[in-house]
């Protein structure tokens, strides 16, 4: 892994020396990894989701396994923002990565509020604005399920602060690509593509869900080809990077989402199998591109067409 | 100061199987087993094709060689009962906090099923500073009642009991820690659920102080996803320190991070 | 197996002895499978969609395996009504088990129309209607993804037979309640639900998507937590039977539908795993059902609540 | 008339690593050995974790004893390589429509990788019957040329290439197919598509009928999904019969159904 080719991206006015973000929620503060991980590996971590008030997170269970995949309902646990930002924030700045704060709230009051306050310290490089959870049904629709709520919660958040804004959407749409769009002109620097899929497990034995909170998000593998699928949809409706995510396991799984428009990545759930994973990825993107001779992963951004011939060897009846 | 947690390519050195379905595995890992303190846990990163990683605690821990103990019960476990002496394997660990086995002079250990694979090393590490340790260990029948000799010549006393009356006690292994005239000073437990949750209540009524060893599904296991909470009171040292919300007096604290060891008196579930 | 529990359906008209269709697309008109499947322990065969004009389909690749679960694009392959009515359904009559024809297309017109032709042949016992195909995207819009749409088709389709009617709906929305509530009141018989996910999966050394059709339908056992909580929310917001399916492989799979709500359930890739499931799925519920002392399967239906112990044992934030 | 395709409940008699991560997998089957024709495949149904069952030629199919050639390429092929003499395995067929055998008197068969697996039975037929056998094989190397020994004592005449020339030709086997003098009059072909679709061309410009049995992902395997097609003239008798669409005068046939076997000028690819 010796080649040096340029696995550096730019997302807004974030410079990350690699493309390889760490999803919110599945790395906590990045601390809990720092005996497992060299986070001065990964491009930046993010943070789990903050809230105006502290909240107490759904009840257990809240971990479901499910083919290639898992579903979780943690229920946007956290501390508040005030206690937050006076315990917890300092303690970024140690961290050998970039940090960027993820913002959940149920009123758009709430997410400029939040993101005011967050953006206005200096150890946190950009803020993910998470308007795509699904596990806190009750309480509220989910932004990012419409172009208008996401676009009105959007222009409140861009009011309040230049940091770099990523908006994270849901794949819970029929059309991702309206939404994206809506981000984009709403004023957001980059989107993430795409938060878990709603879902739900019943224990068949005990005649009841799984889950605590009954419905949960579907995250890892399972999701992937949705994920590919509504990374490449959004990435032909902005010209804003993306963070793709949604089941990447390693550089192929991360090519997918590359080729298919995204400018950098997110690893969430695999993290859970193995801490070294990152590390790997960022190691045989590589020297993916190195034998290649390619010189950087910008290269191959949206390249999912550029293949030798075309898709479409003969005619068939639809497109 | 030993060095802290890490990720530990091990060897399998030696397989047992101690019952149908129940796997010892030995590794070479003397890193691993310098660092451990008993009720500790690793995360067994998946050899073959399985996705997830698997909490097992640390059985043993002794000079170059760690060991896990195991039911396959499910597409990981079966995975992991496949390694065979020469294989590799990676290990996240030792994670959580274990059991503070304190000045304690007479200990009560309560084990279910499973539950024995965390006990071992508080067991000798007790029996060693010449505490009396008692092992109340409860199976679903005899054969699942696996390597009580390693316990007996680690210096403990035995009370055991069966679910179907093929070995000791015909019942819950709970019911004889309630019966002991002979009152410990700390009770340690690890087990099903229902088990640690008799426990704490008989300690209670015998005035003891217990601390139990919670399963619960991970996903981390290190306390980066807080999908594995238990409400803890919050003025437990463990309870994570976050403003007060909701109604009741306590915090979900993580059982991966805060624990997976509590006191019973601290748990409000 | 030799309970004698009561596994029988209704759905609309239909009265099946066994809960067990075989979904759309994945099981030919039965023929196919009749030397491996005994098709007298199936309760019906749902048959690959028809449309008005014949159709080529979609280029090659077709089908692409995904962690879990597979990708297809058939793109609706099939001679059209005219020469379906003419040369095919006689042959249908010969089935041990009730034929349910599947009815596609561009425009109402012609989900009426095709809709008309199929179901006043005998030899078919109900119609589904796929308003959710997501293969054939640049040829109109999925009518499964909006509530007028389905309103309107389904209402011109219910005009035109009496035939017990079964709306298949799909995952790719936001609110599958919404929808399923309107399809109901615009005179659907039962709903089928779920079609598959849209996905796409990418080729990483050709740089092109794997599937000729670039985008295709992702089912199999990934699938399954989506679909599980989208009959469960489809059979809160109505009061017909709802055909489940989505990643079904085995009876525990199928006793998640039933307690989420599901009447029936439909299999689609597991049979091509092993045509032996459908059969081993009937054996295993009954097997199920008469060891609780159940009489049958109608006790469990939608009894995804009924557990004992409620699943809120503590106050948490968010339901 | 005989006994027609169903699920076949084999069991493994005998295993041989023909080469690195070639399997040859011998199965007592008396039903299915009898009613296999040369050409036709089965779907292995996954005997442990794996989810989708795996199109593979029926290789040998004599007496009581079938078998499958298959290269060790994925998660399927890796499950069924761990099978071992005793286990159970599950097969459906035979399925698809094999080779036409006709009366030739003099046959060329142009083999490729893993394509040989579906051609020992046609070669055996043919052979035993009194024709001239010529196998053209190709792999990689000299020791993915498995099995050749089988095919000489069956009768074949053997010339062989390799991509590496470690063996025989150093190029194409279709290049050596091109150089023959010596015409044969029908041509039977399996392997990687490009072979195939060399073989067509070379096969035209000998003027020699030939049938390629084409591998594609399958499915279901027997029809029932249209996810395996490929356009075929709608004059052959194979054509599903469809009425006229689009510009081309072809009809999308299913590889698994109407094939896998197909004269090679009816194939619109
Ligand atoms: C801190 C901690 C330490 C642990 N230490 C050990 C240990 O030392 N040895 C050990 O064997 N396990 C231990 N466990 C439990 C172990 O992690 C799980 O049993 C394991 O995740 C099973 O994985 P699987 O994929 O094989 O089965 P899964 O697919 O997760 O489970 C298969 C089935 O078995 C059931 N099941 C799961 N666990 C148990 C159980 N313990 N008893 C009965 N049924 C069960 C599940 O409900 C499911 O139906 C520990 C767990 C924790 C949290
Ligand atoms: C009618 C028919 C008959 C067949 N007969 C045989 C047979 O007798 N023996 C046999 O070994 N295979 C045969 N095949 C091919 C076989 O079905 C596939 O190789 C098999 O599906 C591989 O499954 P897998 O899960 O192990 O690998 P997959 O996960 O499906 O594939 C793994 C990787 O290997 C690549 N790959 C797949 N197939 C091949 C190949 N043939 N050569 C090189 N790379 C490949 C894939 O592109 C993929 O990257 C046949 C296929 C058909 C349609
Ligand atoms: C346990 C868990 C907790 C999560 N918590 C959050 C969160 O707080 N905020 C958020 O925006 N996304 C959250 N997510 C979603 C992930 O950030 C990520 O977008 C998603 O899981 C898809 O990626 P993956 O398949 O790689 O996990 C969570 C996911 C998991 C599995
Ligand atoms: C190869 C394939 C072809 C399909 N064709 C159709 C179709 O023509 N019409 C339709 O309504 N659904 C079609 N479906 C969807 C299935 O009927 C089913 O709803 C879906 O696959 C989910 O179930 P499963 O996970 O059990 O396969 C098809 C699915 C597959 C895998
Ligand atoms: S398992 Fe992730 S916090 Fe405990
Ligand atoms: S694989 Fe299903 S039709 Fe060929």
């Amino acid at each position: 892994m010796v080649s040096k080719v340029d696995l550096s991206v730019r997302i807004g006015k974030l410079e990350l020396p690699y493309p390889t973000l760490m999803a919110s929620g599945c790395y906590g503060s990045g601390e809990e990894f720092e005996a497992f991980a060299d986070l001065s590996k990964i491009g930046a971590v993010v943070l789990k989701s903050v809230t105006r008030e502290p909240r107490l997170g759904n009840p257990m269970p809240r971990l479901v396994s499910t083919p290639a995949g898992m579903l979780n309902a943690i229920g946007l646990q956290n501390p508040g923002i005030d206690w937050y930002l006076e315990h917890e924030v300092a303690k970024f700045a140690k961290r050998p990565c970039a940090v960027v704060g993820s913002v959940a709230a149920f009123s758009v009051d709430d997410y400029a509020y939040v993101t005011e306050r967050l953006a206005a310290r200096a150890e946190i490089a950009a803020i993910e604005l998470n308007i795509s959870c699904p596990n806190v049904g009750s309480e509220g629709e989910t932004f990012a399920c419409d172009p208008d709520l996401t676009g009105k919660v959007v222009r409140a958040v861009r009011a309040v602060t230049d940091k770099t804004l990523i908006v994270k959407l849901s794949p819970n749409v029929t059309d991702i690509a309206a939404i994206a769009a809506e981000a984009e002109r709403a004023g957001a620097d980059a989107l993430a593509v795409i938060n878990t899929l709603r879902g739900m497990s019943i224990d068949v034995h005990a005649w009841k869900p799984r889950l605590g909170n009954l419905t949960g998000g579907l995250s890892g593998p399972a999701i992937r080809p949705v994920a590919v699928l509504a990374v490449y949809e959004a990435a032909r409706a902005v010209s804003i990077p993306i963070v793709g995510q949604g089941g990447i396991e390693n550089a192929t799984d991360a090519l997918e989402f590359f080729l298919a428009g995204a400018s950098a990545i997110a690893i969430g759930t695999a993290n859970f199998t193995d801490p070294r994973i990152p590390e790997r990825i960022v190691d045989e993107l590589g020297a993916y591109l190195a034998a290649r001779g390619l010189q950087s992963l910008r290269d191959i951004v949206g390249k999912a067409n550029a293949g030798f011939g075309t898709p479409f060897q003969y005619e068939g009846d639809a497109g | 100061m030993l060095p802290g947690p890490s990720v530990h390519d091990v060897v399998v050195l030696d397989r047992t199987e101690l019952a149908r379905g129940v796997i010892l595995l030995g590794f070479y890992a003397p890193e691993l087993a310098a660092v451990t303190s008993p009720g500790q846990f690793v995360m067994a990163i998946p050899p073959g094709g399985e996705r997830a990683a698997t909490a097992l605690a640390i059985y043993e821990a002794q000079g170059e060689r760690a060991s896990l103990l195991f039911f396959v019960c499910g597409a990981r476990t079966r995975e992991l009962a496949e390694l065979r002496p020469g294989d590799k394997l990676s290990l996240t660990g030792p994670l959580g906090n274990g059991f503070t086995l304190e000045s304690a002079r007479d200990v009560a250990i309560v084990a279910g099923g499973v539950g024995i694979a965390s006990v071992l090393l508080p067991a000798q590490r007790l029996a060693e500073r010449g505490a009396r340790v008692r092992l109340f260990y409860g199976a679903r029948n005899s054969e699942l009642l696996v390597d009580r000799d390693r316990f007996a010549s680690a210096g403990c006393e035995l009370c055991c009991a069966t679910d179907d009356g093929s070995f000791g006690h015909h019942g819950f292994i709970t019911e004889l820690l309630a019966q002991t005239d002979d009152k410990p000073d700390l009770i340690l437990a690890c087990g099903p659920s229902p088990m640690l949750r008799a426990t704490a209540l008989v300690a209670a009524e015998l005035g003891v102080r217990a601390q139990l060893a919670l399963e619960e599904t991970f996903a981390c296991g290190v306390g980066g996803c807080w999908g594995c909470v238990v409400p803890l009171d919050r003025a437990s040292v463990q309870a994570p320190k976050f403003p007060k919300t909701g109604s009741g007096d306590y915090v979900h604290a993580r059982v991966c991070k805060e624990g997976p060891v509590f006191w019973a008196h601290e748990l409000r579930w």
